[in-house]
């Protein structure tokens, strides 16, 4: 089985699914024959053809909008934001039309799409290219929002959304692209090739929405994280030397009720990890399902690792994002209480 | 605009914000002087493979085809037979059959809500008769007429407008926001102009496709001002989309008037020249050149020639809607002293005079249609008016996502159903 | 004292300080001759002059970037979306450049400005003249979000709003407008008049942002809401006949921390009302925070009322506003636990 | 465009979805035979106050000053003399040296990331001198030159490039999206075309206060696709907002050519005819006639006529950013073959054969411009390069709000600061 960072196995469920159903088209900006900022549509235009996969004008509004008429057409498509940062302009267009558009017509109109982006920071993009948008979608009825951690389950987890009758948010973790990330920075660059998770199918393959993955087993915590979290939270358990259990949820709508409850009762403490600043951030969410659904069963307060109520600083990069060291802290405080 | 531009430019000494001003508000004399109209057959019909420099002069015409004697006149004078037209009529008079006794209906607590299409029948009637069947219109909440042209039961859009237990749209949404894929009415929405992308990338679909059946999206004038618009037609202009683009120009958004929406500095068919695409600038209440227009930019995108936009200059004749009370803000009798007439009675004189109709055939199809409405909307009441009747609250739940997720499975169980 | 209802005492509010400030304007659709769909600004362009309160084009993204330039000059402009459900094609705007002028200006350039939007369901409006967007507004660092519940309220809050040198977004609960509205639908309609709460100051006074108001106090439970739902809570705690604390936030960035911490330390239970829809809603956020400040003081799992996680559907305006009887019930079941 | 039009009309037989495709990718040659330039001097200067109907074929010309023969013709011949002319140059001249040095710092790791604004000099320098010191320009990331010919301290840039502890933004920013009221540059964001609107609104709140100053608004050719600048136009349009909005046509975005925004299809000056304002379409390479249009565009906002579009129309010389490499999807001598020239050579050889200039002052004035751009640049390394030195963390926490809520202070307290 090969080995493929993210960036190429994402290229390859495209590449796939391309071949596969011929109503499946790309574009968004810089996708076609330059194949993407971050090279994810990389060669699609060769392969599949000039209306396959083509560039887009910069109106990421346009761009949402004209796939939510292609969807309702039957068609399937499948269209890049090149940063989520830039996914707001089209917000109306996600919120009022992709996702409402099945129940305000009863079923008569859809929108199949995916919408796919990269998101989340480490990469010293600034403020605009290194938000966390998750919670601003969580929170919409009839989005579905899918997040993935490794390049295993990016290819089984895009293709299970393009398959999917319903609008998809498929937030892309860049700062994993090319390789797994703990959030030491100062240590050198690890590539994905050799990693577990980086062996990757050639074919045709899903990874469900709405199932998390206990990615390690542990009896004294739960900790809940997605994206490039839940390799900070795993560098961080093992620091703290914690037998805590790290709960990748991979998609937050559908979110996986049940492995969470299930493991928070089992070790009657939590730990939530995001990137996205804290207040009204979907740990939040979390946050109160625990409470509403395993309020007997906690020994200890849920407790909450995100980014800093501020908007994403360039030059304290590495002050804003939450760390190893934070998530020990947080780990440590947890057992304490 | 012209008129604008120098009464401003005159009038302003010294420098402040300059605001739009109407010609006219509750008590002025009605000024509908600023309005120049070209005579019917004045504006040229170009080739519809015209390149983009030939068509630079299009959107400050207008095309207008039934002249002062009823007459049709000029190269512009559809392909369509006066049997098509008679159709039309009769839509036309449904149109206004089911606008007032909904509105009525309204008054009488039946429904919550209700918008009349008076002045604009048209403009549903002539793009729903002259487009094929697996054409696909994005309409506004204007254009019931559309629906009627191609059957669509009567009855069910009094169910809907009762949100009773036969709402084809299972109470989900406010009344007079239809859909129907089947008859070629896409979804509406209480957002104005958010669907107009949509037309754009069926449209795409179609061409992707190699099929040449097409979209036509209509947005009013006052939404053109969104963003969503200019977005719509680049992505038309860029990738050819075989689509016909239409603003509504009623002159009015509400209580704001055209003036707001930039219509004293040029006129809204001037948009198409910023993408290089065929302006139209169109008597929206000539039924005639509506419908030759609509041919012309179908003919034009069914071969792969692109997007067409067309301006419909015409009048909201009524309120915004039932909550709306437009003498608050513009005169009384201005509808009546709109220069273009109304689009039922110039239809009706020119099929007359082509003696293709006659006034007792006009007075019997008054009365047939008005007939045909109040059958069908009381089989409506029947079922039950608003909250008489409802459809099942299960359906509240329903067709949030293709399959209802943990979530809404409790919560429906919250409250035991 | 004149008695105003909130429509007056918001028209009063604006007409107060747009005759000591020339340096406030109004602008949005409608708002101008006409005096606005709800009347908030009527009569304001015949007192002050055309060019202080006039009609927008339909582009809430145009309205709210014109804003923030006038802001970023020093003016500062009080913007009206129509409908809150409206407000999402500004919200890049907001979102991106209103929340982070000042931030990544260094303070240079800020954007004072207001944004006001009537929001929420009652009065029939069908899916989009109906929704409440507080939670999209609360996560976004730089955006303070204000939701008054009376008309003595509304004035002071607006004022203080106007006056601050942050954007705001001023939320008017429009099925208050008129009336004091306590999800009894099949009663009566109350109006304003003759209600301590609409007994108005004429001239200029403030209520201070990020204070909530004790609007009952109690000693058996902490209830938590604001705009309409306060008064939907309020009838909700008397037929429960329990002995609740209720807490009207009136803005909830910034949140007033203090008085619901201070609150559920005393009760030990709370119970969180918003008409939003539940997931990944604001409620979501007060849970977390009253798990982390006061998880010892609870005797029971925080409990949340909200909209059903659907889209607002019109036939079924009563089934999805979460009345008086689901707040006794929630209470009940908060008591029991 | 025509030439497009042609292509594709003859090269279509069945029905497919159009994707526009620029002349040449890498490989092929050099085309750029589609480009139809008028001679200097062929545009004619319209009166500050013409009317709407008088502007229609502005947009199609394009503003040209500078002949073959080096010397200036034709009415659009700016008022402006050599002297101001000299100092464009010099102001160039200093943004080629920053340029070049900073690409080359990037390189070496001092900082995360940089952009050149090669071949686009003359449009920052031109309107910054061109235009008064209470002027506001709402920039693009192209921009610098504004700031250098106002006199911004070239160090201060490199302290924010390189994040450094007299970062004047505080480290807070991205690299080059530099922020200075005091020299009328509005604040740059990451996001394109965001503040286009902004510029709007400012000049509608001079004019508010009756202040005679006004505002300018930039965007790429690329941006004018999102709905933020259709929106913008608009509220221009109708308020008469005295703003000049430029679009930078530097015909590539990223590695999108400029036929992905409709540049297939007529000229971005073009969109000016759908707002009713003038539409002028500049040679971005000739600085007079930058200098000209500028004027021009200002007189007119200052009298109260409104707003004007402007196209630059010129060439993005190097790469997008350090990020990005354009072999890969145009041909590596596109630049060199760009029919338009070079600004600052043209520039060069205008004013040398003016008598204002000669070979030895212009290498002198190079050498100069190197000279002082590596002092402020050492003096900003002395403080440090990215990593080597940073403001204090706190800085993260300042600015949120006007004051910091509890929220921002127990998070500092967080990390103990
Ligand atoms: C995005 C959005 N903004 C505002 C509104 C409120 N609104 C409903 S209809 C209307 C006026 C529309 O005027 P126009 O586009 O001219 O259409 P007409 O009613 O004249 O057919 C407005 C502002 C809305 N429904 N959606
Ligand atoms: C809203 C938004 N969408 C996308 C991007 C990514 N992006 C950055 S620059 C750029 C190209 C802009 O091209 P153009 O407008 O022509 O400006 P130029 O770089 O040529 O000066 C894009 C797509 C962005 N920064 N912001
Ligand atoms: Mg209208
Ligand atoms: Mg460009």
């Amino acid at each position: 089985m090969p080995s493929m960072n993210m960036i190429q196995s994402l290229n390859n469920a495209l590449d796939v699914m391309m071949a596969r159903d011929p109503d499946i088209l790309v574009f968004g900006e810089d996708v076609g024959y330059f194949g993407g900022v971050f090279r994810v549509t990389d060669k699609l235009q060769e392969r599949h053809g000039l209306h396959r996969c083509f560039d887009a004008p910069i109106s990421e509004g346009g761009i949402v909008s004209t796939a939510i008429g292609m969807g309702a057409e039957g068609l399937r498509p499948v269209i890049e934001i090149q940063f989520a940062d830039y996914i707001l302009p089209a917000y109306d267009q996600l919120v009022s039309e992709a996702a409402r558009l099945r129940y305000r017509s009863g079923g008569d109109f859809t929108a199949p799409i995916t919408v796919r982006s990269p998101y989340g920071g480490g990469i010293f993009g600034g403020q605009t290219h290194s938000q966390s948008p998750e919670a601003i979608f969580a929170h919409i009825t009839g989005l579905k929002t899918v997040i993935p951690s490794t390049p295993y389950d990016a290819k089984g987890l895009l293709i299970a959304s393009i398959e999917c009758n319903d609008p998809v948010i498929f937030l892309e973790p860049k700062r994993l692209y090319n390789g797994p990330f703990d959030g030491h920075h100062d240590q050198a660059l690890k590539a994905w090739k050799d990693h577990p998770d980086a062996q990757v199918p050639e074919g045709h393959y899903t990874v469900p929405l709405g199932q998390a993955a206990v990615v390690r087993q542990g009896a004294d915590a739960t900790v809940l994280a997605y994206g490039t979290m839940v390799h900070v939270a795993r560098a961080g358990i093992e620091e703290a030397g914690i037998d805590a259990e790290l709960i990748d949820l991979r998609s937050i709508v559908p979110l996986d009720i049940e492995t969470i409850t299930n493991s928070v009762r089992k070790t009657g403490r939590c730990l939530i990890v995001h990137e996205a600043s804290r207040f009204a951030g979907f740990g939040g969410e979390l946050s109160a399902l625990i409470t509403e659904r395993c309020f007997y069963s906690l020994k200890a307060p849920t407790q909450r690792v995100a980014g800093w109520d501020t908007p994403y600083p360039h030059a304290f990069e590495w002050d804003y994002f939450p760390g190893p060291s934070r998530v020990v802290e947080a780990l440590q405080k947890l057992m304490e209480d | 605009m012209g008129k604008e531009v120098h009464n401003f430019m005159t009038s302003r000494r010294n420098i402040t914000l300059h605001i739009p001003q109407p010609s006219a508000r509750p008590g002025d004399q009605v000024d509908f002087s600023d309005i120049e109209l070209p005579p019917a057959g004045d504006t040229p019909r170009p080739a519809i493979d015209a390149s983009e420099a030939v068509l630079r002069e299009l959107p400050f015409g207008m095309i207008r085809t039934l002249a002062d004697d009823h007459d049709a006149c000029g190269d512009w004078r559809p392909e369509a037979s006066n049997g098509d037209f008679v159709a039309a009529l009769k839509v036309m008079l449904l149109n206004r059959a089911f606008d007032d006794r909904m509105f009525t209906a309204q008054r009488q607590g039946k429904t919550s809500f209700f918008m009349k299409t008076t002045g604009e029948e048209a403009l549903s009637a002539a793009p729903s008769l002259a487009l094929r069947p697996d054409d696909m219109c994005f309409p506004t909440y204007r254009m019931v007429g559309w629906l009627l042209a191609r059957g669509y039961p009567i009855r069910d859009l009094a169910h809907q407008i009762f949100n009773n237990a036969c709402d084809p749209l299972q109470g989900r949404q406010l009344p007079i926001l239809y859909s129907s894929k089947a008859h070629g009415f896409y979804s509406l929405s209480g957002n104005v102009g958010s669907r107009i992308g949509h037309a754009v990338g069926w449209a795409m679909a179609k061409a992707y496709r190699g099929d040449d059946s097409i979209a036509i999206g209509f947005i009013g004038e006052g939404t053109t001002a969104e963003g969503d618009y200019h977005e719509a037609l680049t992505f038309a202009s860029v990738y050819k989309a075989p689509v016909i683009l239409c603003v509504t120009n009623n002159q009015w958004a509400i209580s704001s008037f055209s003036g707001i929406a930039g219509g004293n500095e040029t006129t809204f068919a001037a948009q198409a020249l910023g993408y290089g695409i065929p302006g139209l600038r169109v008597d929206g209440n000539d039924t005639l050149a509506v419908w030759a227009a609509i041919e012309w930019a179908a003919k034009r995108a069914r071969a792969g020639y692109g997007a067409t936009l067309i301006e419909f200059f015409t009048y909201r004749a009524e309120g915004h809607s039932t909550s709306d009370d437009p003498t608050k803000y513009r005169p009384k009798d201005a509808a009546a002293a709109w220069p273009l007439g109304d689009p039922v009675d110039r239809l009706k004189d020119h099929l007359i005079k082509g003696g293709d109709w006659d006034e007792d055939r006009h007075a019997k199809a008054v009365e047939e249609a008005a007939a045909t409405v109040k059958e069908a909307i009381k089989q409506a009441e029947g079922v039950g008016v608003l909250g008489a009747s409802k459809p099942s609250v299960k359906e509240m739940f329903e067709h949030v996502f293709e399959e209802p997720d943990w979530r809404i499975l409790e919560q429906r169980g919250e409250i035991g159903i």
